[in-house]
C-alpha cells in the first residue's frame, strides 16, 4: 500500500512536463499482445470509410477501430465537432456510424455495440466532404450565435423566406445518418414468452438472480443486451469466488444452459415495461452476421409476460463537464477499462485519469498493471488518496483537488490543462483521458410506468423509486449496489424472492466471494474555471453555457430545460447527460437536486427498428387476405380484384376485346337487366340467431318492425345506433320457429355482431337467444335478372317449387341443390331485378359457381363483380356504404317512416332529437346531368344555380355515381337539403377538386322500375 | 418588453458579442394578484393563446393563466405537431381554416419563430369510396376558401415516389393534398404565446394548481388554488386531458372521456419525407422534424386512461401502418415514445362554450386534434370570454349539441369516444 | 337435367405449403371432421348436460377444456357454448344428430365449412407456435386437452392440445386460411430452418 | 395490459374491445323524461382518474361482455365479471 504523500510528491514531475507529441502514436496498433476476451487466433476484416482494417471475434466495431488506432469516428449534430468513442456500451452518444451498405444501411448505429463480423462495412456520417475535413465544422466558430433555441429568435423576416430559404437550409443540416431509401430487405418476427422470473441484465447481479431462481425450478428468462454475459465483470479485473469474473460468468451460463426451466437470451435488450407484467425485448438474431440465414429474421421482438422481474441492468458512468471535454481520446474511465480488459486495447499511449471518486483510480491501476503509462490521476477531492486495495500506483502522479480545465487536439486529444487545488495550472501531454464522474444506476425501466427516481445524497445519484412497476425488483448497480459483492448478494436475494413469489421453494443462496469496495463519490459536475465550452449532451451539442442561458431565460423546470436546449433528445436519450445538466441547473437556481427535479425515461430503453415492431405485418402481409369461395374460379376468368376491407372481391370480369373497364361493367349490368347475372355475395355478414326470444330481440335491434316476420320470409332491416343515426342495414330471414339468419353489410359484419352481443349480454340478458357468425360457413351467390328463375330451376332440386306463387318476393327456405346438396334460398333483390341469393356450405362454393355458370349458359348467364353490383344498386336507389356513412339518419335516407315509434328499439328515442329532424335536413334523391354527356362525380357539392360556390351556399353532396348503361348516361345519388320536395329542380354539382361543375336535375332515386314490378316478376 | 426583448438576427449578433448574458426571461414569474378580470385555468397552448388574444385582440390584459405544473406541460408539448385545415363538416372547416390563417401570420405576430412549416399534408386513399369521401372533403375545404387537391395514383407518385407502390396490401389509389398543411414546432407555440401574453401584462402563474371554484349565488367568481384564492369576473377552463376532473369541481359532468394517445419519434435522419403523410387503410401519420426525427403516431390506445403511457399493441399497429406505406423506414429506429391524455368527446369535435354555471367557460374536447386548433381555439375562446358570444367560426362547438343532436361527427361513428 | 353434382373442396385444398415439412415439425389439413356449435338455451344448462351424458357419455367441458366420448369431441368455445367435432363419415349430419339429441335445449349451428382445421405436430411445434400464439403453451399452463380461442397474426384461431406431447390443432376461419398458413410456414422456417 | 377474463384466464388487452363506462344503465324509453335520460346515458360521463368500472368485450376469445374494474391512473386491473351474470335489473352502483 502506497502512502499518499509519496504520490503527491510525484506531482512535481507531471507539472514540469512540456506538451510532448503524445498523439503521434495514434495511427499505430493499440492492441495489446495478450489479455482480453477476444480470439486472436482468428482475424475479421472490415472497413470504415472505405479503408480496410482487421479485428478479432469478440470485438465490437469500436474496439476494433480503437485497436487500429482510429480515434475519430464521427461528428456531432450541431457544431460538427470531431468525436471519438466515449463509452463502451449502448449509452454511446458520439461513435455513431452508418453500418452496412445498400438497402441494409443502418444509420446512427452505435459502434460500441456492433459485434464485429467478417466483411463489416461502416461509414462515418453527418460530415462533408470527409470525416477529417468537414466543412460544416466551420459552424463551430459561430457557436456564440447558435446558442440554445437561437432559431426561435430569428429567421422570421421576411416571412416568405422561412419555407423558401431558412427552413431548407436548416433541413439540409438536419439529422445524422441517412436511410437507404429502399425497402428494408430483411424479415422480422415476434415471439411470445411467459415466465415466472425475467432477469434483465446478465452481470453479477443478474446471473446470480437467474441462477437462484433457476435452481429453485422457476421458469426463468435471462436477457442481456451484450453478446457475452458478465456485464461489468467483463470490463474489470475482479474475481468472483476466486475465479476471474468472466470465467465465473461463463460457469454460471453453462449451469443455466443445462436447466430446462431457464432460457438465456443474449443480444437481447429489454426495452420497455408495459402494463400487466408485459415486457418488450428485442433480440438481435442476425445483426452479428453479414446477412440473416435463409428463413431467419434479422431481429425478433419478444413480448414477455413475467410474473416477476429482476432489473439488473447495471449503471452508466457520468462524464464531468470541462472545457472541450468532447475530444476523441477522452473516454469514460469505465469504458477505458472495458477496452483495456475486455478487448485488449489501449485507448491512449499516455493516459491521465480525471475522477471525483475512487472508481476512476481503477483505470490507473489497470493501466499500470498492463504496463501502460499513466500521466496523472487528477482527483477533484482535495484530500484524495489512492484507495485501499489498489496496487502498483506508487509512481503515478496525483493531483488532488485537481480539475481538468482545457484540452487540445483538433481531431484527437494531444494535451490537457489542469489546475491543482491551489489553482496552479499545468499542462499534461496525454492522448488519453479517462473521466469518472460517478455512476448513474440504469434504472430506466423502472420509470416506464411513471415512477420517478429519487435522489440519494449519500450515493450522489438517483435510485429507483419505491413505486416500481408491479412485480419488478431491482438488483445490483441498478439499485445502487455498486460493488461486485453487493451485486451478487442483491441478485441472489431478488432472484430468490421472485422465485418464491411465483410459488417455488428456494434454498437460501450463498453468493460467492467478491470485491466489496466502498462507494465514495464526492459529486463533481463541472469545472467552473473552464472558459471553453463544456459539453453535457455530446451528440446534440448542449453545453454548460446552454443550461445557463436556459436558466437566464426562465426555462428552469427540467422539462423546459430539455425542450429548450434539446438536452437528452439525441439517440442516446441523455444517458450520459441528463443528471449532470440537472445538477448544474440546481446549482444555478440555488436549489437542491431533488427540488430542481428528476429525470424520467420512457420506452424504449435503447432505440428499436421500426421494422421490428411491424414484424411480419408488412408489404402484402400487412393484413390477412380473405378470399371468397369463388376466388380461384374468378382468377381463372381473369377477374380484376378489389380490396374491400380484408376481402378480395372480383371487381369485374373483362372479356377479350374489352379495353376499358366501363365496357366490362356495362356489359355485366345489361346482362343482369336483360338476362341473368351471378355474383359472389359471401362477404355479407351472416349471423345465425336462435332462441325463443330471437324475434323479440330482432324487434329491438332493428328500427322497423320485426315482431311479426312470418316463417319462410325475409325482411329488410334498418339498424340504428343508440344515438339515432343509421348503423347498418341488411335483411333477416326466418328459417324456423325460433331460428333466424341476419345479413349485414360486408363492412359492418364485425361491429354489428359485437353490437348484437352487447344487446344480448348487457342490455337484455333475460332474453333467450344465441348468436353465432355463419359468414364463413355459407358460400352465397346472388342470381339476378329476368332469367334468374330459369337458371335456378336447373340448380334447385325439382322437389322444391320456386315458382313466383310458391316462392314469391321476400320468400326464403331451405332447399337442396344439384342433386341433394343442402342449400338456402332467399328471394332478395339488391339490383331491382327478379333475383335470388342461394347459399351452399362453403366447401361447395367453388363447385357451385361452376354449376351456376354451366347451368346458366343456356340463359346467357354473366358473372358480375362489385362494380356492376354498385351500378345496379344506384340505378335502383339502394343506399350502400357511401350513404350509410355513419352521419346519416333514416330520414336522410328517405326511410324515416320505417323507424317505429311504437316499440322500444335501439336508437328511436334519440332519433327524435331536433338536430336529426331539422326542416332543411338532407334527403337522399337521384341526380341526372342536364347535359346527358356530362359525367357526375361523387363528392361534388350542390350549389343553387346562379349562386357562388362558397360554403354558405352548400346544400349537400353527391354520395354515389355511376354510368347507367340502361339509361345511357351518368346518374347519381346524393344528399341535398329538402331533397324529396325538390324533384325536378335544377342545381349545380360542383366538384372543385376535380375541376367539374355540372348542372343536374333532382330526380327520384329509383332510376329503374320505381314500382318494383321486376323484382316481383 | 425589455430593450433586448425583441428577437431578431441583429439581437442574436449583439448578444453573441456580449456572451449572451443579457437575454431577458421569456416570461415573468409574478406572484398571484388577489383578483383578475379573467382567470384562465391551464397554461397549455390553448390557455396561453386565449390570454394572448384576450390582450391583443380584445384589450383585456388583467388576466392570469394558471398552470398546475410548468407551462406547455400538457398536450401542446406531446403531439405530432401537425397543422392542417382539411375537415369536411360544416361547423368544423371554417374554424380550422381560421386557425390555419392565424398560423400563417403567427411568427411575425408573436415575434417568435414557431417554425410554422407549410410543407403540405397528404392523406392517402386506397379505394374508390375513400376517394369519393376525400373529394367530398376537399370540396368542402375549397368552398371554405381552403386549398385542397385530389391526386390520382400518379399524382401521389410524383409527389412521394418513395411510398409503397409495388408491394402494398392496400394499394395507394390517390390522395387528398393540402399544400398549406404542415407542421409547427410545438413547444415554441406555448412559449411564443406565453411571451406575447406576458409582454402585454398577462400573469402566467406556474405551479399554481386549481383546487376548486369560488361560487357565489350559483355563479363562479374565482378559483381556489395551491397559491391562494384568486377572484375573477370570468373563469375560462382550457385543460384538455383533465377537463372532466377540473369541471367536476364545479359539479359538471361532460360528454368527454380521457384517453391515452401515444406518439413516437425516430432517431435523427437526413431528410427523406417532405411533408405530412397519412395512411388511409390503417391509422398512421408521419412527418419529419427540422432536426431529422420522424415524428409519427396512430390510433389512441382505446381505453380510458390518465396514465400518460400506452401499451405495445398500439405501438405495433402504428409501426405496421408505417411499414405499409413507407417500407424504407424499417431500419430507422424508434427512439422515444410518449403518451398524452386526450379529451375524447362524444362526436370527435371540441367544445368552446359557456357552461350552465354563470361566469364559468369551457374550452375542451379536442380529441387528438387540438394542436392544429391552438390559434383559433385561443382566439375564439378569448372572443367568448370578452364578448359573451361565440366567434362565428366556433359557433357550432356548443356544449348542448349532444342533447339537441346537432353533433359534428367527422368519422361517423357516433357517441363512442374511442372510435373518433 | 344435366348433372351438376357439387364436389367439396377443403379450405386449403391445393395449398403448396401443406406439402412441406420441417425437422421436428409438420402441418397438415384435417378434412374429415364435421363441426357444429352447440349453445345452451337460456336456463337449460342442466338439461344440456344430462342429454350430453345420456347420448355421448360425456360431460360438456368447462372453460378452456375439451372432452371426448362416443366419437364426439366437445371443445369449449364460450359461455355455455361448445364446438362439437365428429368424424364426417360417422354421421348422417352432425348438425342433425345434435339437434335430435338436444332438441330445443340448445341452439345448434353447422360450422363444418367455416373453419380450416390444421394439425400441427412434432417436437418443434411449440417453438413454431411461440412465434404466432400469444398464449402460454407450456405444458404446465396448457395441458393436454386444453383449448383456447385467441388471435394469431390478426386472425382468429382456436388452438387445442390433442395429445400429451406436441400435437396441436388450430381452427382458423376458412376465407383467410391461406394467410394463416403463410404465416405458419414462415414461423416454421424460422424455428426449424428454411426448407 | 392484461385482463383476467373470468372464463379464459388472463389475456392481453388487445384481445378485447373497449366500450366504456359500465355505470350508465339504458333508461326506460317509455318514461316521460326518456329523451333527457337517454342523452345522459349515452353522452355524459364521470370519467374518473382512478378506479373505473367499464365494459370490455372479449372479442378474440369467448365473446363475453365483461364488467371490468380498472384504475385509469395505473392501469391496474381489479374485479372482472361477466356482464350477463350481473343481470339487467341491477341498479347502477
Amino acid at each position: 500500500m502506497t502512502a499518499p504523500d509519496r504520490i503527491v510528491a510525484k506531482e512535481g514531475i507531471a507539472a514540469r512536463e512540456a506538451a510532448r507529441p503524445a498523439g503521434a502514436a495514434a495511427a499505430a496498433s493499440c492492441r495489446r499482445r495478450e489479455g482480453g476476451l477476444i480470439d486472436r487466433s482468428r482475424s475479421l476484416s472490415f472497413s470504415f470509410d472505405g479503408k480496410a482494417f482487421a479485428g478479432h471475434p469478440g470485438d465490437t466495431l469500436a474496439s476494433a477501430l480503437l485497436a487500429n488506432g482510429v480515434r475519430l469516428l464521427g461528428r456531432s449534430f450541431k457544431y460538427h465537432r470531431p468525436r471519438g468513442v466515449l463509452t463502451a456500451g449502448s449509452e454511446e452518444p458520439n461513435a455513431l456510424v452508418e453500418l452496412r451498405g445498400g438497402a441494409r444501411r443502418e444509420p446512427n448505429t452505435r459502434a460500441t455495440v456492433v459485434e464485429l463480423y467478417d466483411g463489416l462495412e461502416a461509414a462515418s456520417q453527418n460530415r462533408w466532404p470527409s470525416l477529417r475535413f468537414d466543412l460544416a465544422g466551420a459552424g463551430d466558430l459561430l457557436s456564440p450565435l447558435l446558442t440554445a433555441g437561437f432559431y426561435y429568435k430569428t429567421f422570421m423576416w421576411p416571412a416568405a423566406f422561412w419555407e423558401k430559404v431558412y427552413e431548407p437550409l436548416i433541413r439540409r443540416a438536419a439529422g445524422l445518418g441517412r436511410l437507404s431509401g429502399a425497402p428494408d430487405p430483411d424479415s422480422y418476427e415476434k415471439s411470445y414468452a411467459f415466465c415466472d422470473v425475467l432477469v434483465i441484465g446478465a452481470g453479477p447481479a443478474g446471473l446470480m438472480a437467474a441462477l437462484t431462481a433457476g435452481r429453485a425450478g422457476a421458469r426463468v428468462i435471462l436477457a442481456d443486451e451484450d453478446f457475452r454475459v458478465g456485464g461489468r465483470l467483463l470490463a474489470e479485473t475482479h474475481e468472483v469466488g476466486g475465479r476471474p469474473g468472466p470465467l465465473w460468468a461463463d460457469d454460471v451460463l453453462a449451469e443455466l444452459a443445462g436447466l430446462d426451466n431457464v432460457r438465456c437470451l443474449p443480444r437481447t435488450t429489454v426495452y420497455g415495461v408495459y402494463d400487466g407484467g408485459t415486457y418488450g425485448a428485442l433480440e438481435r438474431v442476425a445483426d452479428h452476421l453479414p446477412v440473416p440465414p435463409p428463413g431467419r429474421p434479422r431481429q425478433r421482438l419478444w413480448k414477455i409476460v413475467a410474473r416477476r422481474a429482476v432489473l439488473a441492468a447495471g449503471a452508466t458512468e457520468r462524464p464531468i463537464a470541462f472545457g472541450d471535454n468532447d475530444r476523441p481520446g477522452i473516454l469514460l474511465a469505465g469504458a477505458q477499462r472495458s477496452y483495456l480488459n475486455r478487448f485488449g486495447v489501449l485507448t491512449g499511449s499516455r493516459t491521465a485519469v480525471f475522477t471525483c471518486s475512487d472508481d476512476g483510480w481503477r483505470s490507473a491501476a489497470d493501466l499500470v498493471r498492463a504496463g501502460a503509462e499513466v500521466a496523472a490521476v487528477i482527483d477533484t477531492r482535495p484530500d484524495a488518496r489512492c484507495p485501499d486495495g489498489l496496487t502498483g500506483l506508487e509512481d503515478v502522479a496525483l493531483i488532488a483537488g485537481g480539475r481538468v480545465v482545457e484540452t487540445r487536439g483538433r481531431l484527437g486529444l494531444t494535451s490537457i490543462d489542469c489546475l491543482d487545488r491551489d489553482g496552479r495550472r499545468r499542462s499534461l501531454a496525454v492522448d488519453g483521458l479517462a473521466v469518472s464522474g460517478g455512476w448513474n444506476p440504469a434504472l430506466h425501466l423502472t420509470c416506464h410506468q411513471g415512477a420517478r427516481p429519487v435522489w440519494r445524497d449519500d450515493l450522489a445519484t438517483f435510485l429507483p423509486a419505491d413505486d416500481l412497476p408491479p412485480g419488478l425488483a431491482v438488483a445490483g448497480a441498478a439499485a445502487g449496489g455498486f460493488s461486485t459483492a453487493a451485486a451478487l448478494a442483491q441478485g441472489a436475494e431478488r432472484g430468490a424472492a421472485a422465485a418464491e413469489a411465483a410459488g417455488h421453494a428456494v434454498r437460501k443462496p450463498e453468493p460467492p466471494e467478491a470485491e466489496d469496495g466502498p462507494v465514495a463519490v464526492t459529486p463533481f459536475w463541472h469545472v467552473k474555471e473552464s472558459r471553453a465550452r463544456a459539453w453535457l449532451d455530446f451528440q446534440n451539442d448542449v453545453t454548460v453555457k446552454d443550461v445557463a442561458l436556459a436558466h437566464r431565460e426562465g426555462f428552469r423546470s427540467v422539462e423546459h430545460l430539455k425542450r429548450y436546449t434539446t438536452l437528452g433528445m439525441a439517440t442516446d436519450q441523455g444517458k450520459t447527460a441528463n443528471v449532470q445538466a440537472l445538477a448544474i441547473m440546481a446549482e444555478l437556481t440555488g436549489k437542491s437536486i431533488p427540488e430542481t427535479g428528476t429525470t424520467v425515461f420512457r420506452p424504449p430503453y435503447t432505440p428499436v427498428a421500426i421494422s421490428a415492431f411491424a414484424g411480419r405485418s408488412r408489404g402484402k402481409d400487412f393484413r390477412p387476405v380473405r378470399k371468397t369461395p369463388s376466388h380461384d374460379w374468378a382468377v381463372e376468368q381473369g377477374a380484376v380484384f378489389v380490396e374491400t376491407g380484408a376481402w378480395l372481391r372480383a371487381q369485374w370480369f373483362p372479356r377479350p376485346g374489352e379495353t376499358h373497364w366501363r365496357q366490362s361493367v356495362d356489359r355485366e349490368v345489361l346482362a343482369v337487366r336483360n338476362a341473368v347475372g351471378v355474383c359472389d355475395v359471401t362477404t355479407l355478414g351472416k349471423i345465425d340467431i336462435q332462441g325463443a326470444d330471437a324475434g323479440a330481440f330482432l324487434n329491438r335491434v332493428y328500427a322497423n318492425g320485426f315482431a311479426k316476420l312470418p316463417l319462410g320470409k325475409v325482411r329488410y332491416g334498418l339498424m340504428l345506433r343508440e344515438d339515432g343515426f343509421v348503423m347498418d342495414d341488411g335483411t333477416t330471414a326466418r328459417l324456423g320457429e325460433a331460428h333466424y339468419v341476419m345479413t349485414t353489410t360486408t363492412a359492418k359484419a364485425v361491429p354489428v355482431f359485437r353490437h348484437l352481443e352487447f344487446c344480448r349480454q348487457v342490455l337484455w340478458p333475460g332474453l333467450d337467444l344465441q348468436l353465432i357468425s355463419t359468414t364463413e360457413q355459407w358460400a352465397q351467390f346472388a342470381v339476378a335478372g329476368p332469367r334468374a328463375r330459369d337458371l335456378l330451376r336447373e340448380i334447385v332440386d325439382p322437389d322444391h317449387d320456386i315458382s313466383n306463387q310458391a316462392f314469391p318476393y321476400m320468400a326464403c327456405g331451405e332447399v337442396t341443390v344439384c342433386g341433394g346438396t343442402r342449400a338456402r334460398l332467399f328471394r332478395l333483390s339488391f339490383s331491382g331485378e327478379l333475383a335470388y341469393e342461394v347459399a351452399v356450405p362453403a366447401r361447395y362454393g367453388d363447385a357451385m359457381i361452376r354449376a351456376l355458370m354451366a347451368a346458366g349458359a343456356a340463359f346467357e348467364v354473366t358473372p358480375y363483380g362489385t362494380e356492376a353490383l354498385g351500378v345496379l344498386r344506384i340505378e335502383k336507389g339502394h343506399p350502400a356504404g357511401n350513404e350509410l356513412n355513419g352521419q346519416t339518419t333514416a330520414a336522410n335516407l328517405g326511410m324515416g317512416r320505417m323507424v317505429s315509434k311504437k316499440k322500444d328499439c335501439i336508437g328511436n328515442v334519440l332519433s327524435e332529437r331536433p338536430g336529426l329532424n331539422a326542416p332543411d335536413d338532407l334527403r337522399l334523391v337521384g341526380f341526372v346531368p342536364l347535359d346527358r354527356r356530362a359525367q357526375l362525380t361523387a363528392g361534388a357539392h350542390f350549389i343553387a344555380l346562379g349562386r357562388a360556390a362558397v360554403a354558405a351556399e352548400d346544400q349537400g353532396y353527391m354520395t354515389s355515381v355511376a354510368h347507367s348503361p340502361n339509361l345511357g348516361h351518368s346518374i347519381g345519388l346524393g344528399l341535398i337539403q329538402r331533397g324529396g320536395e325538390r324533384i325536378g329542380e335544377k342545381v349545380r354539382a360542383v366538384d372543385l377538386v376535380r375541376g367539374a361543375d355540372v348542372e343536374v336535375e333532382i330526380v327520384s332515386p329509383h332510376f329503374i322500375d320505381p314500382e318494383g314490378e321486376r323484382l316481383r316478376a | 418588453m425589455a430593450k433586448t426583448g425583441r428577437y431578431s438576427a441583429l439581437a442574436l449578433i449583439r448578444q453573441a458579442l456580449t456572451g449572451n448574458r443579457d437575454w431577458p426571461r421569456v416570461w415573468r414569474d409574478p406572484e398571484p394578484k388577489p383578483a383578475y378580470e379573467v382567470v384562465i385555468v391551464g397554461a397549455g397552448g390553448h390557455g396561453l393563446a386565449t390570454a394572448y388574444y384576450l390582450a391583443r385582440e380584445f384589450g383585456i390584459t388583467d388576466v392570469a393563466v394558471l398552470e398546475k405544473g410548468w407551462i406547455g406541460s400538457g398536450n401542446v408539448g406531446r403531439n405530432t405537431t401537425i397543422a392542417r385545415s382539411n375537415y369536411m363538416l360544416p361547423g368544423n372547416e371554417a374554424f380550422y381554416e381560421f386557425s390555419m390563417k392565424l398560423w400563417e401570420g403567427l411568427e411575425q405576430d408573436l415575434n417568435y419563430n414557431a417554425m410554422v412549416s407549410q410543407r403540405g399534408i397528404l392523406n392517402l386513399c386506397h379505394s374508390d369510396p375513400q376517394r369519393d369521401a376525400y373529394a367530398r372533403r376537399g370540396n368542402a375545404m375549397r368552398l371554405h376558401g381552403a386549398d385542397a387537391e385530389l391526386l390520382d395514383r400518379e399524382g401521389v407518385r410524383r409527389l412521394c415516389p418513395f411510398l409503397n407502390f409495388d408491394d402494398a396490401r392496400f394499394p395507394i389509389t390517390g390522395g387528398l393534398l393540402q399544400r398549406r398543411g404542415g407542421t409547427v414546432r410545438h413547444d415554441a407555440v406555448a412559449w411564443g404565446y406565453a411571451r406575447g401574453a406576458d409582454s402585454r401584462g398577462v400573469d402566467i402563474l406556474q405551479n399554481c394548481e386549481v383546487t376548486g371554484f369560488l361560487m357565489e349565488d350559483g355563479r363562479c367568481v374565482g378559483v381556489e388554488t395551491g397559491r391562494g384564492r384568486i377572484r375573477a369576473k370570468k373563469v375560462g377552463v382550457a385543460v384538455a386531458g383533465s377537463s372532466s376532473r377540473v369541471m367536476a369541481k364545479a359539479g359538471l359532468r361532460l360528454p368527454i372521456e380521457s384517453h391515452v394517445l401515444q406518439a413516437f419519434v425516430s432517431e435523427g435522419l437526413k431528410p427523406v419525407i417532405p411533408g405530412v403523410i397519412t395512411f388511409g387503410a390503417g391509422h398512421f401519420y408521419v412527418s419529419q422534424s427540422d432536426k431529422g426525427g420522424l415524428v409519427f403516431g396512430g390510433d389512441i390506445d382505446g381505453y380510458n386512461s390518465y396514465a400518460q403511457r400506452g401499451n405495445l399493441p398500439t405501438v405495433e399497429d402504428v409501426c405496421e401502418g408505417g411499414m405499409a406505406i413507407l417500407p424504407m423506414i424499417g431500419r430507422a429506429r424508434l427512439l422515444r415514445s410518449w403518451g398524452g391524455i386526450m379529451d375524447m368527446s362524444m362526436d370527435g369535435s371540441p367544445i368552446i362554450d359557456r357552461t350552465p354555471v354563470e361566469g364559468l367557460y369551457l374550452n375542451a374536447g379536442w380529441c387528438y386534434g387540438g394542436f392544429k386548433a391552438t390559434p383559433a381555439s385561443g382566439y375564439c375562446f378569448a372572443h367568448l370570454l370578452a364578448r359573451d358570444e361565440p366567434q362565428e367560426t366556433a359557433a357550432a362547438y356548443r356544449l348542448d349539441r349532444f342533447r339537441s343532436g346537432r353533433v359534428i361527427d367527422e368519422k361517423g361513428v357516433g357517441a363512442q369516444p374511442n372510435l373518433h | 337435367m344435366p348433372d351438376f353434382t357439387l364436389a367439396a373442396r377443403s379450405p386449403l385444398a391445393g395449398a403448396a405449403a401443406l406439402a412441406e415439412s420441417w425437422p421436428g415439425f409438420a402441418v397438415s389439413e384435417v378434412t374429415d371432421l364435421a363441426l357444429a356449435s352447440l349453445a345452451t338455451r337460456r336456463g337449460r344448462e342442466t338439461e344440456v348436460r344430462n342429454r350430453a351424458k345420456a347420448r355421448f357419455d360425456l360431460e360438456p367441458p368447462p372453460p378452456g377444456r375439451t372432452a371426448s366420448g362416443d366419437g364426439m369431441t366437445f371443445l369449449w368455445t364460450g359461455h355455455e357454448q361448445w364446438f362439437v367435432e365428429a368424424q364426417e363419415s360417422a354421421l348422417g349430419g352432425l348438425e342433425a344428430l345434435l339437434r335430435e339429441t338436444f332438441e330445443d335445449s340448445a341452439a345448434v349451428t353447422d360450422q363444418s365449412d367455416a373453419w380450416a382445421n390444421l394439425r400441427l405436430e412434432g417436437p418443434a411445434t411449440r417453438a413454431v407456435l411461440e412465434k404466432l400464439c400469444p398464449l402460454d403453451l407450456h405444458p404446465g399452463a396448457f395441458p393436454p386437452g386444453a383449448t383456447a380461442r385467441t388471435t394469431m397474426e390478426h386472425l382468429s384461431a382456436i388452438i387445442t392440445l390433442r395429445d400429451d406431447r406436441w400435437r396441436f390443432s388450430i381452427l382458423t376461419p376458412r376465407s383467410s386460411a391461406g394467410s394463416f398458413l403463410h404465416h405458419l410456414h414462415q414461423a416454421a422456417d424460422s424455428a426449424c430452418g428454411a426448407t | 395490459m392484461r385482463i383476467p377474463c373470468p372464463l379464459c384466464g388472463e389475456r392481453d388487452a388487445s384481445e378485447f374491445t373497449y366500450l366504456g363506462d359500465a355505470g350508465p344503465r339504458r333508461p326506460d324509453p317509455t318514461a316521460p323524461d326518456a329523451a333527457e335520460a337517454f342523452h345522459d346515458y349515452l353522452h355524459l360521463r364521470d370519467n374518473p382518474a382512478g378506479w373505473h368500472v367499464e365494459l370490455w368485450y372479449h372479442e378474440a376469445g369467448c365473446r363475453s361482455w365483461l364488467q371490468v374494474s380498472r384504475n385509469t391512473l395505473t392501469h391496474e386491473l381489479g374485479e372482472v365479471r361477466r356482464a350477463e351474470d350481473l343481470g339487467l335489473d341491477e341498479p347502477s352502483p
